[in-house]
């Protein structure tokens, strides 16, 4: 049914986004926990720093990452000599890219919910013996579930859709980092191959609406627990 | 034994007071609305943090803010029951139950889950439970969790009769069996007469006055508070019978001629058993002579200590001997007068047994 | 013997796609190298390039950014020539009404306009913009038709603008034109009226691969030159030989 | 007058019954945890539509499964206090008083709030109230709302006595003065004793008795559920004398012989209001003769009308008719057959007037 | 401070973005609330369209509007004949571009915020003589308050930084369509403007730290009542 190239910038695709999202799924957690729990100097700043992907055209983060990861900046420098690490131009520079895009949309979302949790539940946890990870893992997390399933959802259709900061950032090589999006706009770029642009374009769709139902129904199921008169 | 002397201000309340519960038995915290019961329970627990003050529980200091010390919430081992039943919507309600159970506590789910009526709940969420239903979940999970002291916020708002006594009965052989300390919330005179030992009064902030609760009840300064009308007496006693055809108990007590019984319904204890009896005031009468004995009421030979107010309100709190104990006895002012009462005379103290509930005795 | 084969990464300006895509195709028919073929903005791909990008082979859609590439420290470039030409067409949708004509000083575009907007690239940065900019301006119209540009990202979708009709004219590359069965090409702009249109090439590093030298090598060739021109671009070294 | 003819199925509870609210006064729905109390609240309030059935208010058909009529919530116009506050997060205390307050309803806003006790309150935001000022915002929302009929789930716990018993009046009062019935759900036999002309139990789901409060509190068969130990009957009664020196009222039952008098502490009323009394069964005895009179002891004649289950257990109930009236007085086992009892017998109720609390009588 | 052509761009990006935002702040609640509170057939579907032009490349985007809203598009004929509108190539065009792309995230965050509204607190309005109207307005609204700043937040940063859909669709018109990523794209495309792009960047990044400090001020404000130990 899909042609080869089809495939791999689809496989590509789900490699990038998926390693995307579960790269910024903890530190995202983590951040909104910070951001809707904790008041300290500088806060704004980093809530605006978090947000930075969302404000900026993507090409120019793209080209920010690849002014600071690339052989000339100083990260990507001290990257590749300590680490023998270079994200720019592979398939790990893709997902970055992915992940740094969808981020902020992952955090606002996580925080979002984390703001509606019932913080009486959580002191209940604290006086029955659970330390504040664990009441964290036990009680907080299972509460903020959907907020984590949307979010994760958004940064996962936003990470497979990403196109400016792949392309500047992670170039647009066939089988490393020529995903879904990249793909679609090399055929947008030859005349005559609205076809094949329109199956690429179908087949983002179908995976995105894989992803959404999925996550409506695990999202469905953790609200069907929480529902109720009582709380 | 809990020390806590702490001060908070939230917004315009300020809650500043000290407050003692000892390191055994049941104190009652009693209060109007919005004068501070929460607000002090959430101290202790370790939900809040005090302006200035300590807390010390047995020889821990969970907060001392003047050395600085505060020891947080779960390692409190201070079992709450919130004035909001606060169960975990994502749990069943049997991961309710089980949130804070150690391994120790597990032989005691079953028998507890019984006690509390929630067997037929336990694999439900607890959204959908009845205000009743999430109340008992919410005892249940706290009592499992095994704590060092209970902390209870008015834990039987919203239980039926049957299942109050119940559980009031529970909450007190806890108390006696496995010695751990229970300080609770109630606006409720009888449930504090049935259940606790010591009563603290606290007003906008303050803890007013602590002390037993017969006592506590029977201070004709704190009347209008307390609710003068179950000031109370204990007295010890000793099984003698079981009447078995009856259902009775008789008690006998020390001090008194042979023969001088009271009547109470069917105990548990053996014959020979210690008991102590929680006998209300206005249960008890007096008469000069020894009336022509009437088939329900005991009486027992007892000698005039004290007379109270004499000059105020309907009735007369008076202060009996028997055989070396106190017994209060209420009486109208009208009876006080009529009788020419005066302190050192001989009365018959009387008693009526359908007036001792079963859980006015408790078997030592 | 796929796996055995030498790789050849070759970055080319996104507008060469379907020729380069056809070349490569045919190239590795004949060798045994698997060509790689990336396309991107030829400014993205100067930066990528100037930033370690695995490239062999640059071959940019204009000048300047191989002279921004060149300027770069730690970047060297070899064998830098001019690959092929292109020619600047005015455009219109395939059922446009207007009458071929060839711009130039008294053929008025504005007037062939009518409502509508001149889809062209951006001037300020797409190389097809810029050179139009400089037709435009030699003869003489560019000062009424500025504000009535349609200004896109890249020639492509300056193209698009015409197909979909938004635009009842624009200003694309010959080979733009010719690709595209939903324009015609109403004539092209004079040669002289622009700076020679002009795609260098250029193999990329200190000590380039054989099979970089080779391909490089091939692409001035005539069998290259016969696909260029099938997708509308004129080869540089074939004019130059013959 | 409001009647309900629902079913309902809910996960494994099933609601089906029917209820009937007189048009006038307070009528307790008294049953135990999770028998569906709060469930009919609901149904009555529009929260929940019945799988069958229809309820009628007036003559309004507020739903009707076969007619398909269904009036939704805001246009029933009754007002709810749920068991749980529900208080708007996002409004004031005052803001929330006003929610739903027609403008004929602003000149009770001040007496309320002071009655309430929440003036102190008003600009307060609803998340840090105490649990009792919340439910007292809860129900002065839903006073003010001015509803045809008012539906309160156990509106009174966390309040303390005194706020109780001013609440319990005040509603009282308003059932009477401004004629909105009032349905409220209530495990407290004291409360309802003290509010309600009749009662409804309800028992897994269904409702299985109903009737005027005296008359089931009377029914012996329903003792278990009614709360054995507070079990009592409602003795209407006259104030006929005051004491001031003794501070005493006098109260003469209808029926009685002249100068049969009940003795209580000083009431509010005037000589010739009508009382409502409540007298528990434990502090209620009997002799066969009329002893000897004892200073603080009264005695009305009465008429021994049915006795109770006189196997089991070591009390026995006894319903006696004084004046037309029923009182229920309760004897241990031993006396009945001592006194050799048998129904049509003459006796004397014997009564002591301290074990009448100013909360047991209500003057009407 | 700023030169002209800065200023231009600035001030054209706030107006489209702002008629952006504005422009689907109530059929974003609308389509939130339908599908946080209602369940139909077709439903997974809605939601699926309404995530699209979050799935596809901006660019793709902004070719489907050309096709449908284009002068040759039947919606697009429509428009241009019975209302004379025709929005390629015009702001408002560009500010279309900016909603489309905006509505998911928008919907996203207010649907979350929706889900964790407690409904005890709608039916104690309902009793209280509040219509389904009036009880949206005066509980569920304000309980929402934080959902919907949220989702207006990244609407607003998202339609501010969007590129890809507006290009395609509103094409480059200086002081028409070119927003601040329009302009920052040239420049950053133009070599040897780095420092004139770097500006813009920063103009870009200060309007939406400006529109996040708003936000989270009056999300704070909100919170703040919303908090407590009691509900
Ligand atoms: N964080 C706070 N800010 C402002 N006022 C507060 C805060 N916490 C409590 N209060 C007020 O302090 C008083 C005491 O509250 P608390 O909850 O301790 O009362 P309580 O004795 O438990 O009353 P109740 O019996 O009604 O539950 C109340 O008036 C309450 O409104
Ligand atoms: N939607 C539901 N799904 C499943 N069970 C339900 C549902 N609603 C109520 N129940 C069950 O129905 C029973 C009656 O509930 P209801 O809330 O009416 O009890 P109640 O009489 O008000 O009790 P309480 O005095 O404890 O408040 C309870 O056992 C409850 O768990
Ligand atoms: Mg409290
Ligand atoms: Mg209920």
């Amino acid at each position: 049914m899909l042609t080869p190239l089809e495939w791999e910038a689809l496989s590509l695709s789900l490699r990038v986004s998926g390693v995307a999202v579960a790269a910024i799924l903890l530190p995202g957690l983590g951040m909104a926990y910070v951001l809707a729990r904790f008041d300290f100097p500088g806060k704004t700043l980093l809530d605006g720093i978090v947000h930075l992907p969302l404000v900026l055209p993507p090409v120019v983060v793209g080209y920010l990452l690849l002014v600071s990861l690339g052989r000339q900046g100083t990260l990507g420098q001290w990257l590749h000599e300590t680490l023998g690490v270079s994200l720019p131009f592979t398939w790990q520079g893709a997902a970055l890219a992915g992940a740094v895009m969808a981020f902020p949309l992952l955090v606002r979302a996580v925080r979002l919910s984390l703001e509606s949790v019932d913080r009486k539940l959580e002191e209940a946890a604290r006086t029955l013996g659970a330390s504040r990870w664990k009441t964290f893992l036990t009680v907080t997390l299972p509460l903020i579930l959907p907020g984590i399933l949307t979010g994760g959802v958004l940064a996962f259709a936003r990470s497979l859709s990403e196109f400016g900061a792949t392309i500047t950032f992670a170039s647009n090589i066939p089988g490393e980092t020529r995903t879904l999006p990249l793909a679609l706009y090399s055929l947008v770029q030859t005349p005559g191959k609205e076809a094949a642009a329109a199956r690429l374009c179908v087949i983002s769709v179908i995976v995105a609406l894989i992803a959404l139902v999925a996550s409506e129904w695990l999202a469905r199921r953790a609200r069907r627990r929480l529902e109720g008169r009582h709380a | 034994m809990l020390e806590a002397k702490v001060s908070q201000r939230l917004g315009d309340f300020t809650l500043d007071t000290s407050l003692a519960v000892p390191a055994e038995g049941v104190t009652a915290l009693f209060g109007r609305s919005g004068s501070g019961k929460s607000s002090l329970i959430r101290l202790i627990a370790g939900l809040g943090v005090p302006d200035s003050g300590s807390i010390r529980l047995g020889d821990t200091w969970l907060v001392d803010t003047q050395r600085r010390r505060w020891v947080p919430p779960h390692r409190r081992q201070l079992g709450v029951v919130f004035q909001e039943a606060r169960l975990f919507p994502h749990y069943s309600v049997r991961g309710n139950l089980r949130y804070g159970m150690p391994r120790a506590a597990r032989a005691d789910f079953d028998d507890l889950v019984e006690l509390l009526g929630i067997g037929h709940l336990l694999s439900r969420t607890p959204g959908l439970l009845s205000g009743g239903e999430a109340r008992r979940v919410a005892i249940g999970r706290a009592l499992l969790s095994r704590p060092r002291m209970l902390l209870m916020d008015e834990p039987l708002t919203g239980l039926d009769g049957v299942r109050k006594q119940e559980l009031l009965h529970y909450i007190r052989r806890l108390a006696r069996d496995t010695g751990v300390p229970i300080l609770f919330v109630s606006h409720d005179t009888r449930e504090i007469g049935a259940l606790a030992d010591r009563v603290a009064l606290i007003e906008e902030g303050r803890v007013m006055a602590s002390g037993p609760v017969d006592e506590m009840f029977a201070r004709l300064d704190l009347g209008p508070r307390t609710g003068h009308f179950e000031a109370s007496s204990l007295l010890e006693a000793r099984i003698v019978a079981h009447d078995e055809a009856l259902c009775l108990t008789r008690l006998a007590l020390p001090g008194m001629p042979e023969g001088e019984m009271l009547s109470v319904a069917r105990l548990e204890g053996r014959v020979g058993d210690a008991v102590r009896l929680r006998l209300r005031a206005r249960d008890v009468g007096v008469t000069s002579t020894r009336t022509p004995p009437m088939p329900d009421v005991d009486c027992l030979p007892a000698t005039l200590r004290e007379i109270g107010d004499e000059t105020h309100g309907p009735f007369v709190e008076v202060m009996l001997d028997v055989g070396g104990q106190a017994l209060r006895a209420r009486l109208t002012r009208e009876a006080v007068s009529q009788m020419g009462l005066h302190t050192g005379q001989a009365l018959q103290a009387r008693l009526r047994s359908v007036t001792i509930s079963r859980h006015d005795v408790i078997v030592m | 013997s796929a796996q055995a084969a030498e790789r050849v990464t070759l970055f080319a300006a996104a507008s060469l796609t379907d020729a380069v895509d056809a070349l490569a195709e045919r190239y590795m028919r004949d060798h045994d190298v698997e060509v790689v073929p990336v396309y991107a903005a030829s400014s993205t791909l100067a930066r990528q390039i100037a930033n370690g990008a695995p490239a062999a082979v640059y071959l940019s859609a204009n000048e300047r950014w191989m002279d921004w590439l060149d300027a770069q420290e730690g970047i060297t470039l070899s064998h830098r020539h001019d690959v092929l030409s292109n020619r600047l067409a005015l455009i219109a949708p395939r059922d446009s009404d207007l009458e071929d004509f060839t711009p130039d000083e008294t053929a008025s575009i504005a007037e062939r306009l009518g409502e509508g907007r001149l889809a062209l690239g951006n001037p300020e940065h797409v190389p097809a913009g810029i050179y139009a900019k400089q037709a435009l301006t030699s003869l003489g119209q560019w000062m009424s038709l500025a504000p009535r540009l349609a200004r896109a990202d890249n020639v492509r979708s300056a193209l698009a603008l015409v197909e979909r009709g938004e635009a009842p004219l624009g200003v694309v590359y010959a080979s733009d034109a010719q690709a595209s069965d939903k324009v015609k090409t109403l004539g092209l702009f004079p040669d002289a009226s622009h700076e020679p249109i002009i795609y260098p090439m250029a193999l990329i590093g200190d000590a380039p691969s054989d099979a970089a030298k080779s391909l490089a090598d091939w692409l001035d060739g005539r069998q290259a030159a016969a696909i260029f021109q099938r997708f509308g671009f004129a080869s540089v070294a074939a004019e130059d030989a013959s």
